[in-house]
This record gives C-alpha cells, structure tokens and sequence, in this order.
C-alpha cells in the first residue's frame, strides 16, 4: 500500500474528490493547510497598514491505495488538479507498513 | 407642574439615554472586532468596565466637577452633586428630575474615558487600565467637561461653537488615546490584523444608533434642534462612510469595509460640534470631508510609529477637528441657535476661527500631555505595561480566557 | 404654538427615526450571516452605502419626487424639497419639523433599496451596485413612493388599503430583487451555506426592534394607532416565526432556526400593509399564514432557477402581497381609521379587491419590468457583472479584505 | 381629553416596548454564546419560539389571568380580556390605549419563559420545550403575575416591595430554571465552554439597554420615577460588573470577560425589585454586593452538582433575592413612593421583613416546585429528553442545521 | 520508530487518549480534518434549500512510539475508537528514518 | 527525497519558515494541530466552573527536500524553533517514494 498525499488549490478539491471516485477511489481524508512556494502571499490594507500573508490557503488530500494503482491515482490527481498558474501544489506518495479498518479490524489492503 | 413641552422632553430623553447606553457594546465590538484574536477579551473589559469605574467617582464628585458652580473657572465644586443629595426633589411635580441629567452625564463621562482604550490596546495590564480611567476622567475629562458644558472659563471667554463635545469628548479621547499610545511604546509584534469585520459593522451600526441620542439628546428635549441634529447626523454618517470609502478607491483601488465603517465614526464624530451649525448640504459635505480627511489621517498616521492601532487618533482627533472647522468656514444654520449660524465664507465673523482655534488647541494639549504625564507616572510607580510573555497570549494571561472555542 | 399632542408625537418620532437606524447594520447582518463567508464584506458594502448614495439623490430631489406638488399624478415636483431649503422655519416654535420627516422618508428610501442587495448577492461589481442604486431609486422607489406616499395617481384614483408601504416598500424591493437576480444571471457557485447563523438571528431580532419604529412611526405620532400597530406588529412577527417553523416540521420533519428568523421577517412584511387593519386575532393569524405562505414560496422559487438566494423575492414581495390581500378578506378594526375596516369575509365591500389587486400588480410590474431593464441596460453600457475569478473571492477582490481571521 | 402627562408617558412607553423586544435576540446570544457550539441554534429557539408560543396564549387569556378581575385572590378572571374584545376604545382620543398595555405584558410573560431555557440547555427536546413553555406560563407565571402585579393574594394582604418583577419575572424564572435542570438531569458531557464571548458581550449588552425599558417602562410613564429607576439601572449595572470581577480577581487571581458580562446582569436583576428603593448610593452598593454574591452563588451552585449550566438559578434567582433583601434592610427613597422608603438600618418598620420574605419563599418555592412536577409529569407522558444521540449533536439533530461554516 | 496516524471519530479522541496514556504513550498530535468513504455526507436544509456535505468531520491522531511498539499501539487505538458503526475509521503505520526533540537536541528513540 | 515534518510552538512558525528560506528552502506546507505530551494543557474558569484543555495549540510545518539535505534542514528547524521550554516540539524525517508538481507534471526531486 502507499499513501498518497496530494496539497492542492483549494477549489479543486471538488473535482479532485469526482476524479478520484470515478477512477474507484472510495475514501481519502481532507484538511486545510497553508501553503508557501513560488507563489507569493497576499496584501490586505486596513486603513492604510498593510497586513501581509506569507501563506496561502490550501487544501490536503491523503488516500491511501493499493501499491499498484499508486502511479494512476497520482495521475489522476495532477490531471484534475491543473490549473497551469503556479501555485498548484504537489503529489507526494510514501510507503506505508501496516493498515486496519477501525470498524471491522480487517488488515492490509482489504482495509482500504 | 412643568409645562408640556418639558413634559415630552422627558420622553425623548429618556429614549436618548437607552440608545446612548447600547454604545458602549457598540463600542467593545467595534474595538474589539479590529483587535486580534488574542486580546479580544482585553478590549472588551477596558471598554466595559469605565461603567463601572467611572460611574462610581462621577456620582461622588464628578459631575460636581464638571457642572457643579465655578470655582474660579477652573473646576466645578466636587461638593455640589455628592450623591444627588438634595437634588433630588426636583421633577416630583412632572418635568425634568436632576437624576436624569445626572446618569446622562455619567455616560458622556464614562464614554470619553472608554474611547482611549484604543491606545492601550494589547499591552497595558488590566489593573494599570482600572486605575488609569479613573485619574483621567478626574484630572483630564472632568476640568475639559467643566470649561465646556460648564461654566469654566473657555466657555466663559472665549467664542466657539461645540454643539455636543466635539472638544471634551472627541478630542479630548482621540488625543488622549495618542498620549496614551506613545507612552506605552509600541506593541511586539504588529502584525494582527482585525480578526471579525463582522462585528466591526455591528459595532458602527450601534454607534450610529447611539449617537442619535447622543447628539439628538444634547438637544436637552424633542424640539427643534434635537429634530435637526438627527437629520444632520444621519446625513454626515452616511456620506463620512462614502468618503472613507472615496480615499481608500482612489488610493488603492478597492474601496474596504472596515473603510466603510471607519467613514461612518469619522462623519459622526465630525458632525458632532457641528450638528446644529450645518444645514442639510453642509452636513453631507462635511461628512464626505471628514470621512476622506481621516482616511488620509489615518495613513499618515500609521507612518509616525505611534502603535494606536485602533486609530481613535485619527478618528475622533482628527474627525473632531474638521467638524469644529468645517463650523467656522462653511457653517449655516438659521433657526437652531438664537442667532443665525453663519461660517466665514458665508458672511461670518472671523472672530469665531480664533476661539475655535483656542478652544481645539487648549482641548488637545492639555489632553494629550496630561495623559502622557499619567501614564508615565503611573508607569514608574506601578509598571503599567504587561510583560513580553503576556503580551503574546492577553486574553488568557490577563483575563483567564479566551473569546471563541469553535471545536 | 404645537398642540399637546404634536409635542409628545415629535418625542416619538424620534425614537422611531432612531431605531430604523439600526434596521440598516441588523440588515446587514442578516444578509451577511446568509451569504458564505468569501462574500460577508460585499453584503455588508452593499446594503449600508445606500445611507450615503440615496441619501445625497433623496435630499437632492428624491424628497420632492415623492411627496412634493403632484405633476399629474405622475411624479413629485423635484425641485420643491431642494436640500430643505425654505423648509426650515417649520417647527421653531415646537411641534414637528420637516427635518424630522426629511430623515424619517430617506430612511424609508434607503432601505428599500438596501433590500434589493438580495438578488445582486455574490456577483455583481460593487462600483455597478453603487449606481445601480442611485438609479433604481430615481427610477422605480421614488414613483412608486409618489403615487402610495403622495399625491401619486395610484392614491388618488384607487382604493386601496397599505398601512406602512407593503407595496412601495416590499413588494417592490422583493421583486426589484427578483429582477435584478434574473438580469445578473445566477452565480457560479451555487453551493455556499449561511455562514453564520448567529449573525442571521442578529439581524432578524434587530429588524424586529426597527419595524416597531417603522410601524409604529408610520402612525405619525404617540397616538392610538402607534399603540395599535405596535401590539399588531409584536404579535404578527411572533407568529410569523411559528408559521415557518410549522411549515418546515411538516416538510422535512425539522424546524430550523434560518426558517424561524426568516418566519419572523415574514410576519413583519406581511402585518407592514395590515397594522392598523386587522385585531390581535388577526395579526396572530396573518403572521402565521404569511410565515408559512413564504416558507412555501421559499421552497419553489428554488425550483425557479433563479438564483435571488437571500429570498427577498419570497419573503418582501410574497410576504407584502400575503398582507395586503389579508386585509382584503379578513380586515377588521374599528378605531384606527376614520371608518371601521371590515374585510370582505367581515361585511366589506368587495370593491377593496380590485383596488389592491391594482395596487399590488402595478407595484409588482413596475418594479420587476424597469429594474430589469435598468440592469439590463447598465450590464450592456458598463458590465456589472464581476469575472469569474473575481466571483471565487468575492471580498477580497472587491473590497480587498476578508470577514475573518481567527488565527 | 387625555391629560398631557399622559400623552408624554406614551410617548416613552412606545420606546420602552421597543428596546424590551431587542432583549429576545438579546438573551439568545448571551445563552447562546455561553453555550458550546453544537447546540447554539437550539438555546436562540427555545430562547426566541416563546414570542411565538406565549404571546398566542397570552392574548387569548394569560392577561385576563394576570390583570384580570381578582377571583378570590388565587387567578385573574381568564375571559376577561380574551383577545381585547370590548378594550379596543380606550385611548382613542389620545392617551393610553390598551393594546399598549397588552403588548407590554406580553413581554414581560415571554421573557420570563425564555430564561428558564437555561434549565434545559443542550437536552431537551424542542417540541417538549415548546409544550413546557405553553404549559409553564399558564401554571406558573400566570398565577405568579396575579399575586404580584394583579390583585392577587399576595400584593393584597402582604407588605414587600417589588419594583419590577424581582419575583414574578427573576425569581420565578430561575428557581424554574432550576427545578426544570434538576428534572432533566445534567448533560452527559458537561465539557463544553462558552464557544463565544463576543457573543456574550453582545447580549449582556443588549440586555441592559433593554433593561432601561423595562425598569422604565414600568414606571408607566414619562415621568419622576421613570428618571429615577432608569438612574438606579444604570448604576447597578456598572458596579454589578465590578463585584462579580472582584470576586472572580479574589478567587482565581484574574477578573474574566464572563464574570463581567454575568456582573452586569446581576447588578441589574438586583435592582429590578429595588430600583425605585434605594438611592444613587444604594444602587451603587447594590449592584456591586450582587455581583459578588452571585459570583459565589455560581461557584457553589457548581458543587451542587445540578447542571444548570447558563446559571439562571443563580443570576436570576439568587441576584433577585439579593435586591430584595437588600430594599427590606438599606432601602432609602424619598419622592418615588407616596411615603419615603426607608430600610430597617434607616429607620424602617421590621414588618416589611416578613412581608418580603413571605413573597420571596411563595415565589420560589411555588415555582421550583410546579415547574419540577410539570417537567416529570410531560417526562411520563411525551418523554421530553433527547436521545444520548441526538445530544451529541443536539443543532442538527433538532433543528436540521449548524450554527457555523467558515469554510 | 514507527509514526502510527489514525483518522477517527471526533468524539472518540478524548477515548483514545486515555487509553493510550494508559499504555504509557506520553505524547500526541492531533488534528481536525474532513473524511469520506462508504459514510455518506449529511444534508442540512436552509429555506427549501439542500446542501450536501460530501465530507465527514473526522479527527487525525499522529503518534510516534518505538518500533517494536507499533502493533500495540495500533491494536490500543483500534479497541478504543471502534464503535461497530460504518465511518470508524482507518489506522495506519509508516516508517520513519529519524526524530529530533526540539528542546533538547535529542535524536532517535530517545527524542519520543 | 524526505518529508521532513516538524511540530513546533505557534509562535516559531515565522522564524522557522525564515530560517528555512534562507538556507535556500524554497516551498513549505503548514497546518494548525493540537499537540499533547510532556506539556500540560491549560485550565479556563468560566464563572467558577474549570475547563481544562487537553491539548495546546501547535504548528506543523511540512517541507520536501532532497535526501542529501535533510540533516541539515532539520538542524536548521531546530535551531530555529528552540526556546528550551518544555512542548517546543519535535521534528522528524520520513521516505518518499515519488514527487511531482501538479503545475508542470515535473518528476522527482525536480519537482520540489
Ligand atoms: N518543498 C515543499 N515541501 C512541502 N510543500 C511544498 C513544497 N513546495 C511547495 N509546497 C506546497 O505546494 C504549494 C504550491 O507550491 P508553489 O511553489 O507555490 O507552486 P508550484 O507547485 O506551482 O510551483 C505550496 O503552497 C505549498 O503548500
Ligand atoms: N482510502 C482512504 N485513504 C485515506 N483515508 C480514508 C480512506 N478511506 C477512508 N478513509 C478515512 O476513513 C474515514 C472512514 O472511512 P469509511 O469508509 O467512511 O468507514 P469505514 O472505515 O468504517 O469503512 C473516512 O471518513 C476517511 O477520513
Ligand atoms: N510521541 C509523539 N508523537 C507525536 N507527537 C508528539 C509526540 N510527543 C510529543 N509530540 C508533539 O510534540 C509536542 C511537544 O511535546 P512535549 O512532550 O510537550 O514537549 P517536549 O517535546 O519539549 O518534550 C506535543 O504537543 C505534541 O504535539
């Protein structure tokens, strides 16, 4: 198994989720971060003081998926991810050495 | 037995006095809304608790400070009011009871004192705070109160028009808030910005409210002036916030909400010496002048390197300032005062531009230094200012809490 | 001299003029709590600049337009309320002033248009909104102002039963909204839920405070029929909350809190037409009819793909209509009109039906048609829709801040 | 003719009604804000439905039990006012008209029931809570009301002061509240804190400005003991707050943002039955004793190991009682009363003692008691606790929706 | 070291803290995020309208503990999160090639 | 390649993020978690009843970098995040098995 961790634009968590569910994925796990990279941060003025943002909002997807399917669901990913403005994000995949469904205790693959 | 126009007099203060009073949360909202999250509480007990505080001393000697009979001009008797004892009989029969105008008072008092919290914002600890309000209002806002509402000898010798404390409350706070401010030195870290603009517009929504009988109440009944001051203040409100707004286009584009609600203090605050000295045209202009003006002060300001963050500086210094000389140029008003209104540039007397002057630079010095004086006394002998530490996590060091749990 | 009666109503007026003030940031709230977080500042931009923008037009012109010397039924003579001048001199000697009932109308306008933000939420260019208003109210509240408020055609030749401005006021801000949202075309993103319901309930509650003012100053004074719409408003907001509530248990099992802010709305909308004409009975059922009526009409507008999200359509046009044609049928009180107002049902003449027939659907037409061709005709000379990208982050693209940040 | 006293006092009567209405959304943020935030929406519509629920009954003969004619001294007459059929023509040559009147009251019903809903926070069902409310009203506040503002047993035959309501509104409430908590069983988790204190803030605040209408308005009129009593408000407001944070300073070393908004509203429930007993001086001792005292009851209130979490029973019951005594022992006022009031310490007769201890133990123990059987008889019958589920939960499991989306 | 992350039940954090403090595990991070699998999001009706969530609130537990402890931190997260109820959760172990305790400097099992 | 993740006090993130820019460390991903573990939580009385908090507020940062550089850029992160007080934190490295930056498709260490 790997998990696959993707750091997306957060408007492209809806299409991501439909891309992914499509291809057969039927679980992942989401949450808000903030990011920082080529992209710069925003400025807001508030009577004049400007407040700067180094870090953008972002949004992070883990799924957790057989090995062999690694390379597709990563590509599935990036495709529904695109934009083409920087800023996009990354697709990262690490190894994982053991899994259980908390519910019913299956082990490995099956729990996924 | 009083006559009937005292008698609906009554009535409408009593209404001014209710919406005065929601003021204050409008206040700890509209304050506390541009502080960050983490000194939202701070900001909510320093502007709360002047009512109590404040409250206290003005019943015992205040408001015979402020409107108590002259001592040399300098100061009302302490003695006159101590309590309201003896005072009051009056209005048993019908009509006006001394108790009224006491409690009016006290919230104008208590008010002032309230506003200069913009100057501590985030640093100064909570008992420096609770001291502090009480020496100022006593050594600052009651000898102002008394030479302008009272019989004190600005009001005595010198000709200038404020319709309803553009100088004792306005000016006196937002300069006293600067003292304040530079006294204290600058917070740490600088880079919170307003953490809910939501309740910021609650906040101003309030105000606005409020100082309808603020300024409606000043009036002292439902007669002429308090029927034109209303329109004026609605007036000056409405285009101060389009002003504001006008500023922040024109410099950088977008036109902000928080501009918008900043506009909206600033015209009232403006329109506040002047609610009886415009006409309707002059209270839209002055409005648009003064919401523009403060917006520019505002930036300004941010440059001098004076931490008062909350800008009651700019806003009700400032703002107070171009309603008082808005009066002396452009003032008309024909049927509120005995005597015609008319500003230098329509067939005034010039004479009114240097008792205004004095009146506004007499108002600011002394608020300004004698509060920076305060705090540094103080400062020396209690240590006013919270440690690195605290200042980092105020709500909770300071109060044992924090303002929201979302979980 | 003012009567004793006049003195007591000015001190009332006051107060009602001072608490329609804070229909304004309750409004805001109330739409802002409904909109999703990434457009709370537009909202908020939107419905208060109208007390700067039709403020300036309404004391230009706008005051003469509406109750000024009738043109032939048509409009009010513009130039006869220029900036009050030569109005003045009304009630130096007590009693009321025309500057009371100068604030007291812009109000009225201002709101009316504020309203209108409902169907412009989420997509439409804050600069386009700014003359949008300016536009709307010249063209379409101040006729219709004329004609319910003034010497206006419809008053003149029609017999027709409107308390405080259902038509004027309601029907036609709710279905300017409808037409303005079909102009803009929905937004893109369909899927944003009230944000903050807490900000909802503030609005509602405060809206309620303000339509006792609205209602009860409509009554011109601290007299039997400002007690009377006082006690009708109070009941019909009271069960206009449960008739939504209703409507919602029975549909989906659940009452929900949006649909008990929206009830109470509704039943305010709904007894506006219908204070001074129906008996404690009456407004409890009126507010309960209104409040599911609009539930119900909340429900297939929806269906209407139309995307006018905050419901003005459903809860000020439908609301207002339900009201009006209450009246119509079930009318009954005896001591708020120079004649006792029987409804149909109750022994009335049936010629009140058509004459509020004619009203509502002129009212209703008027406004849907011109504030359609306004829009349309504004989007075609200077776009006013914002882009696509501007859409996904409403606030900071326009006004160049965002509503919160809690870190 | 109505005298022109009169024609003033409805003048302030009309406001007072209004700011009262704003207490509703007033309560529900200050319950809602101390309530964590998966049930905030259910604590805004038990608070707000009893607009709905109460006013119905209310008008259809909770007046007639209240005021109506005396039925030996245990109920009004409940016919005797069924929906004002035959009361609508007073007022109509100007004065009071009685529909004023009735709305008044009706206000005062409904907020008693609204803040017993601190006795069901976060595990009652909603539509138990709105059957308890029809049901509390009529068995509990309906004869209470009689006794106290009718020509009940007890303002007959037995000697207490109550200004305002400090039995049959404050005490009433919060030993229901109590009784109520007590039946239902604490939560199941009781590790929620207040999700809001800006929210808190807000409400408290409200609830003073609300407060000056309903001290003042009890006054009945524009007149010497409505300028008094709205003094004593005021001023028990401010120092409640100050003795609940030196309570809370004494205690844990740091004065919170909840202890000062709790202070205010014990400071002000104190005075509700002494407002017009006791001089600036006394109010100020007043208000602060009551907050402290509160402050205390809070905490050993916690031992008790009821779960009445929102400290109704507390604030209400025991800052009522507090008030009271406090008139029977240091009461001192001069001109409110057709005889001055004196307390024991001041000259008083000790009778007024058992008199006031009389209506204290009667109130509180009628109500703690009756509420207590009326919540376990509905438990038997409709079962009125939540499932463990659904408390989890509660927002959307009642009400089908959640306070908050920031996303 | 194994770094353990289980994603649960909100209301099943509080559980599984005690009973991994019972187990001697002195330290967690934790973190609020969204999930979605075979539970279905919920609906919330706002005036005749349906919104439709597509994500859960869960809660993300990270743990770090020594590798031969793994299963039965594992096993403890398991028991005392489970409810039986669909939406319970997965737990999962990765490998991880080195830890440092910011305060002290120390490196590996030691820093745990 | 590494994922070096890092859990510090909130008030480290900026000399961390600062730190870590100058030695060249050009992208990072943050989120706001809870942390618990030698550090106590805190108590807030609310009129006299005591809620205590598990957990603190923490900041956990998250930053690729090339294998060779991990060492250093957790050196970096400790030196950076230090204040020797008690919950400073921990910061620990784990593998990646693949990389890319959704923008270009760009692979591996190529896409950090
Ligand atoms: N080295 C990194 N480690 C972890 N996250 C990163 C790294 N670089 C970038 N990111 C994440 O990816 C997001 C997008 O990166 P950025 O460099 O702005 O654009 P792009 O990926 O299009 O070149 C950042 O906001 C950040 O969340
Ligand atoms: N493949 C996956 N990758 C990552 N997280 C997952 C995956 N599948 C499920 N989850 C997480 O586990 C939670 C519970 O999963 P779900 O399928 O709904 O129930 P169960 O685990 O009981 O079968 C989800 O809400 C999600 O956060
Ligand atoms: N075993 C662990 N697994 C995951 N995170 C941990 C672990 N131990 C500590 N942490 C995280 O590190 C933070 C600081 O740890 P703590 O033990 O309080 O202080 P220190 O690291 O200085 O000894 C915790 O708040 C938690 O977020």
């Amino acid at each position: 198994m790997k998990l696959i961790t993707a750091v997306i634009q957060r408007n492209k968590l809806e299409p991501v989720t439909k891309a992914l569910a499509e291809r057969g994925v039927g679980g992942l796990t989401v949450m808000d971060v903030q990011g920082y990279g080529s992209q710069k941060g925003r400025k807001e003025v508030f009577r004049g003081k400007t407040y700067e943002t180094t870090f953008l909002p972002k949004t992070r997807i883990d799924v957790i998926v057989p090995a062999e399917e690694a390379e597709a669901v990563i590509d599935t990913i990036v495709a529904a991810a695109k934009t083409g403005s920087i800023g996009d994000g990354k697709v990262w995949a690490s190894p994982l050495t053991g899994l259980v469904r908390v519910r019913t205790g299956e082990h490995g693959p099956d729990a996924i | 037995m009083a006559e009937m126009q005292e008698l609906a007099d009554v009535a409408w203060i009593l209404t001014a006095l209710t919406v005065v009073l929601l003021m204050f949360p409008g206040l700890a909202l509209f304050y506390g809304g541009m502080s960050g999250t983490k000194n939202v509480l701070n900001m909510f007990a320093m502007v709360m608790t002047t009512l109590g505080t404040v409250t206290i001393i003005y019943v015992l000697f205040g408001h015979g400070m402020v409107v108590g009979e002259s001592l040399g001009g300098i100061i009302g008797n302490p003695l006159d009011y101590f309590g309201m004892v003896g005072h009051e009989e009056v209005g048993v029969d019908g009509g006006f009871a001394e108790t009224l105008d006491l409690a009016f008072f006290t919230l104008f008092a208590c008010i002032t004192v309230s506003i200069i919290a913009s100057g501590a914002m985030g640093r100064m600890k909570f008992s420096a705070w609770m001291v502090f309000s009480v020496i100022w209002a006593t050594l600052v806002y009651f000898p102002l109160g008394h030479w302008v509402f009272g019989d004190g000898w600005l009001s005595a010798n010198v000709n200038f028009h404020d319709y309803a404390g553009g100088t004792a409350v306005h000016m006196a706070s937002g300069f006293g808030a600067l003292g304040l401010a530079v006294a204290l030195g600058p917070r740490r870290n600088l880079q919170t910005r307003p953490h809910s603009l939501p309740l910021v517009l609650l906040g101003a929504g309030i105000l606005w409210m409020g100082w309808m009988g603020f300024n409606g109440g000043t009036a002292g009944g439902a007669n002429y002036v308090a029927q034109y001051t209303i329109m004026t203040t609605l007036f000056a409100g409405g285009t101060g916030m389009l002003g504001f707004m006008a500023f922040e286009k024109f410099r950088d584009g977008k036109a902000t909400v928080l501009g918008m609600c900043s506009g909206i203090i600033a015209g009232l605050v403006a329109i506040t010496p002047a609610a009886d000295a415009v006409d309707p045209f002059g209270a839209l202009v002055l409005g648009f002048i003064a919401g523009a003006f403060v917006a520019w002060a505002c930036t300004w300001k941010a440059k001098l390197g004076v931490d008062e963050s909350l800008d009651a500086f700019a806003v009700h210094g400032v703002g107070g300032i171009v309603g008082a000389m808005f009066v002396v140029f452009f003032g008309w008003a024909t049927y509120t005062n005995d005597e015609p209104i008319r500003g230098i540039f329509f067939g005034g007397d010039i004479s009114l531009l240097w008792g205004e002057l004095i009146a506004i630079g007499v108002t600011c010095i002394y608020a300004f230094g004698v509060t920076w004086i305060i705090a540094k006394v103080m400062d020396k002998t209690m240590n006013i200012r919270v440690s690195n530490e605290d200042e980092e996590d105020l709500d909770f060091k300071l109060h044992g809490q924090t303002a929201y749990d979302y979980n």
